[in-house]
């Protein structure tokens, strides 16, 4: 009796043991000092938390492994050497930052993990998957849109909206010298010429810049009557407030990541109204059936909103669940990076938050039913409206009471 | 191999290549400012200068190590004495905000000029050190190995020696007749031109370049080397190693390790100012001689 | 001709004068005392013959060569050294390393050939400058005594031909300054080293010295052994008082 | 155009001035490159975020940030700053100083997060200057700087205790000699210095913004332009800012504003080779 029992026992411990053992440990990367990286660590948390609670993928548990990266390739690299040959994980999700996450995707590569990218909009990470497919075809960009993508959306507001409605002839660009910023503010200019806009005046300030009222006096001076703005900083909110404060006498649109969320009202005292940004496939807005919610069960349980990041975040480990459930074999890397390639979450359907569907880049497909960029404004009554395209509509694009064109 | 367990770990083995090239960081760094007295707060520009070098030629061609390291030892070397020459008149706080401004001019330069340098997003797509992760660690390590012998003997030799009375006194020593700005040259040509190799070995290892991993280094160098202790290299290169080693084996802990790490400094220039190698030497020496004499 | 000659010396410092045409010269093997009150410009000549401080006008003729405006570093080489009226010990080392730092510059370079050489030279200086029970002592732990002997030694160390001695005494105890008072004397009689000596301690200062040149207000007011130079009027007035004959005298 | 060059150029240099001369202050008279200077204007910055944010009128918020930055000045100076400069070694000063700086940048990571913050404005009527809208709460940090300085170019000059200072910054032997009790004027002068730099990080705040990285680039500033103007000159010190705020101007006016720190910089460098006792200075070094 005694024996069978032990025996019995240990057949117990070791079906736990190999229970416990089979899970998806996914390693995490963001910098979780900075807004961005809580963002990932908030969303990934999220989405971790309620597919475990629905009984995880395929039966097994998710299981989740931060790494900080401190915005700095060196502690990125140590974190996919650690997470790949220490921690064993499956997959790797997060990246925020271009220069990091380029520079190791060649560690990648050499480690062939399979790497959900949430930040990085430079378009140089997915060039890298078409220039070498079998060496980098282990990174998707599951968010954010990439600049040029991000420039378009702008471009296409100022252009599709703007003109047509306001004969907006002239415009400027004021933007923080950072690639990033600099290819978001370029690609909307092209796009607004191409409407017959006029780029009267271009200015690029490095991030810290106290005093933006020259820049304004000589935007508006050449006659500029929008200034297509790209700060990924957050000199947004200086820059912003100062805008109002010398009722500059040019609309001011593009991309302030800080006017992305509801505490820019606050951090501008109240001064960001008439701001317009765009904001990369996600945002309060009805993108799919999913993202009102989203947006609302995050700000309940973190007490603050999901930054722009949080959306690629929070999709990464649906995207993932929804590969794994459909490759052929979920632990061959070959057969989940071909499910994931054939992943689509559509615009206006009900996965996701943020439309996904990948282009042979494993970049996300930008307009159609693919990802999109929504333009908000935060209006004369303080509310945060969803302008542009239409579809989307929670309020009308409101001109600045103090312009006069 | 089986002796040294480390070596098939290759977290371990990433972390102890970061920490050895810290090292250099640090050494080179002391043997400028730690044996002349010349403070150097700009130190991320001499690591640039070898650094940013391989990712321009990088882009254009795709240089190997073996070329890349003897030419950013010469440039970097020449861009030692080019600052060094107008600046070693200065002192103190002059020479510390001289520094400082040449390092963040090339902060500044590197992020504006995009087309270049890559701007924040850096060079990347730099031609590794090696193939395999555990070549990398021996080339790291042969090189930090040598570059910190190298600095000890010149430092404990005659010209080490004479470095050492110009951070006391210059004026001493030039009324013995001792060439002072040629010894003060040297000293940048040697500190920089070692700052400038780590820098390229550091573009190669990641095959990157870029600012995040250069412009932290100025205070970082000062920190390690003043934490370890100055005027003898190897404490400096002791507390580049482990201090790297233990902040990357903490970097779990994000925010709570960089304040541990200014704690440390704070704590260590006001009770441990001559350094914890330094002071930890003196302690084995005065055991040592303890127990002689018995 | 002199070993060392200086002529019509001119230094202007903004609108003040500091010292204006000195004229003397130093024999060699000789030992000079420059006498003045306190700015009367006793340094600004140390200053200017060592090359601190380069003249507005003047010669230094040093072994027939003008070395006036030339950097210290060369004048070294030349044989002229200088201690300082601040005791400039290299902190952080040794004595023996401190003179050893002298030994490596330019001028010994080329008189010490190897190693061993150096080292028997460092030990020479260590001797005659009575350093022996301290030489591997680092310098921050010396008391004052010590490091002006130290100053003094490491000037000794370069073989000069001509040492200016800033005030070796000062802040010393009537214990502490004769030993060094012997080491110059030493180095003076053992090697014919001219010594140039700046020294407010009287008594000391008239015995070590054969010679006085007496200056103020950047002027040269008299010359003379130190019998005459106690006697002469212009002196009594600007500098010694009346006692001037009783310190010398003593 | 130029109306509004000659107007924010102003107003930019008046806070430059203000942060400068504190710095300026500690080095004449301490003989000490305080880099922690940079983080009282932090300090002070987000102490009157966080008591405005908890319901504390803000006049007293201000007041209180103030008494703190003011204490901790003192408390730096009397305790570690005092020990170090007796034990010798400038360097460690230098480092201690830009140490606490960052050890206090983590900390205010730590407490307050990454968000950057805002205050409301003080004064919030935009006035017409020259035809140019004058932002309400940028002309009251212009006019609450010059006031600040004029009191305080004041008090050194016509009070017992400024004539102390003064004495101390000029002779600190002679000073001791004739009985001023030197750390005492230490204590107080970095006091002084923390309560401008406090009082700059009090008047930007509402059209900057208040984040934990806030400090670097003012000490840079505040160093650069004491350097320039002579380090320990005061009037050298004012001049300089009022240099650099328009040449800031002036640079992004004619070139491009992403050249502004590099040209500045550039100046700076070039000054402390050519003329490293700055614009004002005698001081040989």
């Amino acid at each position: 009796m005694k024996k069978v029992l032990s025996f019995l026992l240990v057949v117990l411990l070791s079906f736990s043991i190999f229970a416990a053992a089979k899970t998806w440990k996914i390693g995490v990367l963001g910098p979780y000092q900075t807004e961005n990286g809580m963002w990932v660590q908030q969303a990934v948390q999220m989405a971790a938390d309620e597919i475990n609670a629905d009984g995880g993928i395929l039966g097994r548990k998710i299981e989740l492994v931060f790494q900080d990266t401190e915005g700095s390739t060196q502690k990125m690299q140590t974190a996919i050497i650690k997470l790949t040959t220490k921690d064993k994980v499956d997959f790797i999700i997060g990246g925020v930052g271009s220069g990091p996450v380029l520079a190791n995707l060649d560690i990648m590569a050499r480690q062939k993990i399979i790497w959900l990218g949430t930040g990085a909009a430079s378009p140089d990470v997915t060039k890298k998957v078409a220039e070498n497919y079998s060496k980098y075809k282990y990174y998707f960009r599951v968010g954010t849109l990439d600049s040029i993508a991000q420039g378009k959306s702008v471009g296409d507001f100022i252009a599709n909206y703007l003109v047509p409605k306001y004969n907006v002839k002239k415009a400027a660009i004021i933007s923080v010298d950072l690639v990033y910023a600099k290819e978001i503010a370029e690609t909307a200019a092209e796009i607004a010429k191409q409407a017959g806009v006029e780029i009267v005046y271009t200015d690029y300030f490095p991030a810290g810049t106290a005093d933006f009222s020259a820049s304004f006096k000589k935007a508006t001076e050449a006659g500029a009557q929008v200034i297509i703005d790209a700060i990924v900083t957050a000199d947004g909110i200086q820059f912003t407030k100062q805008w109002y404060d010398l009722k500059v006498n040019a609309a001011l649109v593009g991309a302030i990541a800080a006017a992305l969320k509801p505490e820019f009202k606050d951090q501008t005292n109240g001064k960001c109204v008439y701001e317009t940004s765009a904001y990369p496939n996600g945002g309060p807005a009805p993108l799919t059936t999913k993202t009102l919610d989203f947006f609302e069960k995050h700000e309940n349980l973190y007490g603050v909103a999901p930054g722009f990041i949080s959306f690629p975040a929070y999709n990464t480990l649906y995207v993932l669940k929804e590969a794994l459930e459909n490759a052929k074999n979920p632990d061959n890397d070959e057969d989940v990076i071909k499910a994931l390639e054939k992943v689509v979450f559509p615009l206006g359907g009900d996965k996701g938050v943020a439309p996904v569907k990948f282009t042979e880049n494993h970049d996300l497909v930008y307009g159609g039913d693919g990802a999109s960029g929504i333009i908000f404004q935060w209006s004369k009554s303080g509310s945060w409206n969803a302008v542009w395209p239409y579809e989307y509509k929670t309020g009308e694009w409101e001109k600045p009471e103090w312009i006069n064109w | 191999m089986y002796i040294f367990p480390v070596f098939k770990d290759y977290y371990l083995l990433n972390v102890f290549s970061i920490a050895v090239i810290y090292a250099v960081y640090a050494a080179s760094w002391d043997f400028l400012s730690g044996f002349t007295g010349k403070e150097n707060f700009g130190h991320a520009a001499f690591i640039a200068i070898g650094g940013y070098m391989i990712g321009f030629i990088s882009s254009v061609y795709p240089i190997k190590p073996f070329l890349s390291i003897p030419l950013a030892a010469v440039v970097s070397a020449i861009f030692g004495i080019l600052i060094g020459l107008p600046t070693l008149k200065l002192k103190g706080p002059y020479f510390a905000l001289a520094t400082l401004a040449v390092a963040t001019i090339f902060e500044k330069l590197s992020i504006s000029l995009s087309d270049l340098t890559g701007g924040e997003e850096g060079i990347y797509g730099i031609e590794f050190l090696t193939q395999g992760q555990i070549s990398s660690f021996y080339f790291v390590l042969t090189f930090a190995v040598l570059a910190i012998l190298i600095m000890y003997i010149l430092g404990k030799s005659n010209f080490g020696l004479i470095l050492k009375s110009l951070r006391s006194d210059e004026d001493a020593a030039r009324a013995l007749g001792i060439k002072i700005n040629f010894y003060k040259i040297s000293a940048f040509a040697v500190s920089s031109m070692f700052a400038g190799i780590a820098g390229s070995i550091v573009a190669h290892f990641y095959g990157y370049i870029g600012p995040d991993i250069v412009y932290p280094l100025s205070l970082n160098s000062i920190i390690m080397a003043v934490v370890g202790g100055i005027g003898g290299i190897v404490p400096a290169a002791l507390g580049g190693f482990f201090l790297t080693f233990i902040s990357e084996m903490l970097s779990e802990f994000g925010d709570w390790n960089q304040l541990l790490y200014t704690v440390v400094l704070i704590l260590s220039t006001l009770f441990l100012p001559s350094g914890i190698f330094n002071y930890l030497g003196a302690k084995i020496r005065t055991i040592g001689s303890k127990a002689g004499e018995k | 001709m002199a070993l060392l000659d200086i002529n019509n010396l001119y230094k202007k410092f903004g609108g003040l004068v500091a010292t204006n045409n000195i004229t003397f010269s130093v024999e060699k093997g000789e030992r000079v005392g420059i006498l003045g009150p306190n700015g009367a410009g006793k340094t600004t000549i140390f200053n200017q013959v060592s090359g601190f401080i380069k003249p507005d006008g003047g010669e230094i003729i040093f072994n027939g060569e003008n070395i006036i405006g030339k950097s210290p570093e060369f004048i070294a080489k030349k044989g002229i050294v200088r201690t300082f009226q601040i005791v400039k010990p290299f902190k952080g080392m040794n004595v023996y390393d401190n003179l050893k730092v002298a030994t490596l510059s330019p001028k010994m370079k080329e008189e010490i050939k190897n190693e061993t050489e150096r080292k028997k030279w460092i030990e020479y200086i260590i001797d005659i400058c009575e350093l022996k029970n301290v030489a591997y002592t680092m310098t921050d732990l010396l008391p004052q005594g010590y490091l002006k002997k130290l100053e003094v030694a490491k000037s000794l160390a370069i073989k000069p031909k001509v040492v200016l001695l800033d005030e070796p005494f000062a802040g010393l105890t009537h214990s502490e300054i004769e030993p060094i008072s012997k080491v110059i004397i030493k180095a003076n009689e053992v090697s014919g080293t001219s010594i140039v000596l700046i020294e407010h301690r009287l008594k000391e200062f008239m015995q070590l010295v054969e010679r006085v040149i007496a200056i103020d207000y950047g002027e040269k007011i008299a010359e003379g052994t130190p019998e005459e130079i106690v006697k002469n009027k212009k002196v009594i007035e600007s500098y010694l008082g009346k006692g001037g004959e009783e310190i010398v005298n003593s | 155009m130029f109306a509004n060059f000659l107007i924010n150029g102003a107003i930019n240099s008046s806070i430059y001035a203000l942060i400068a001369l504190g710095f300026s202050l500690t080095f004449g008279v301490a003989g000490i490159v305080n880099l922690y200077h940079g983080a009282y204007y932090m300090v002070a910055a987000y102490l009157v975020y966080f008591f405005i944010t908890s319901g504390i009128p803000s006049f007293i918020s201000v007041v209180l940030s103030l008494l703190i930055v003011m204490v901790l000045g003192a408390f730096l100076m009397k305790y570690p700053i005092l020990y170090l400069q007796k034990k010798g070694e400038s360097i460690y000063i230098l480092i201690f100083t830009l140490g606490s700086a960052y050890f206090t940048q983590y900390l205010f990571k730590l407490l307050f997060g990454a968000s950057y913050y805002s205050i409301p404005s003080f004064y919030d009527k935009s006035t017409k200057i020259l035809g140019e809208v004058i932002p309400g709460s940028r002309l009251f940090a212009f006019i609450v700087s010059v006031i600040t300085i004029i009191l305080v170019l004041l008090f050194i000059n016509k009070t017992k205790f400024g004539k102390q200072i003064l004495a101390t910054s000029q002779d600190k032997y002679a000073a001791e000699l004739v009985g001023v009790n030197t750390s005492m004027i230490f204590v107080v002068t970095m006091s002084l210095a923390a309560l401008l730099s406090g009082i700059a990080g009090i008047v930007i705040s509402p059209f900057l913004s208040i984040s934990p990285n806030m400090w670097l680039t003012t000490l840079l500033k505040a160093f650069s332009i004491v350097i320039l103007g002579g380090l320990g000159s005061i009037p050298g010190s004012i001049i300089a800012a009022f240099f650099m705020g328009y040449l800031e101007s002036f640079v992004s006016l004619v070139w491009t504003s992403s050249m502004t720190e590099v040209v500045f910089l550039v100046i700076v460098f070039i000054f402390l080779i050519f003329r490293p006792t700055g614009i004002m200075g005698k001081k040989t070094i």
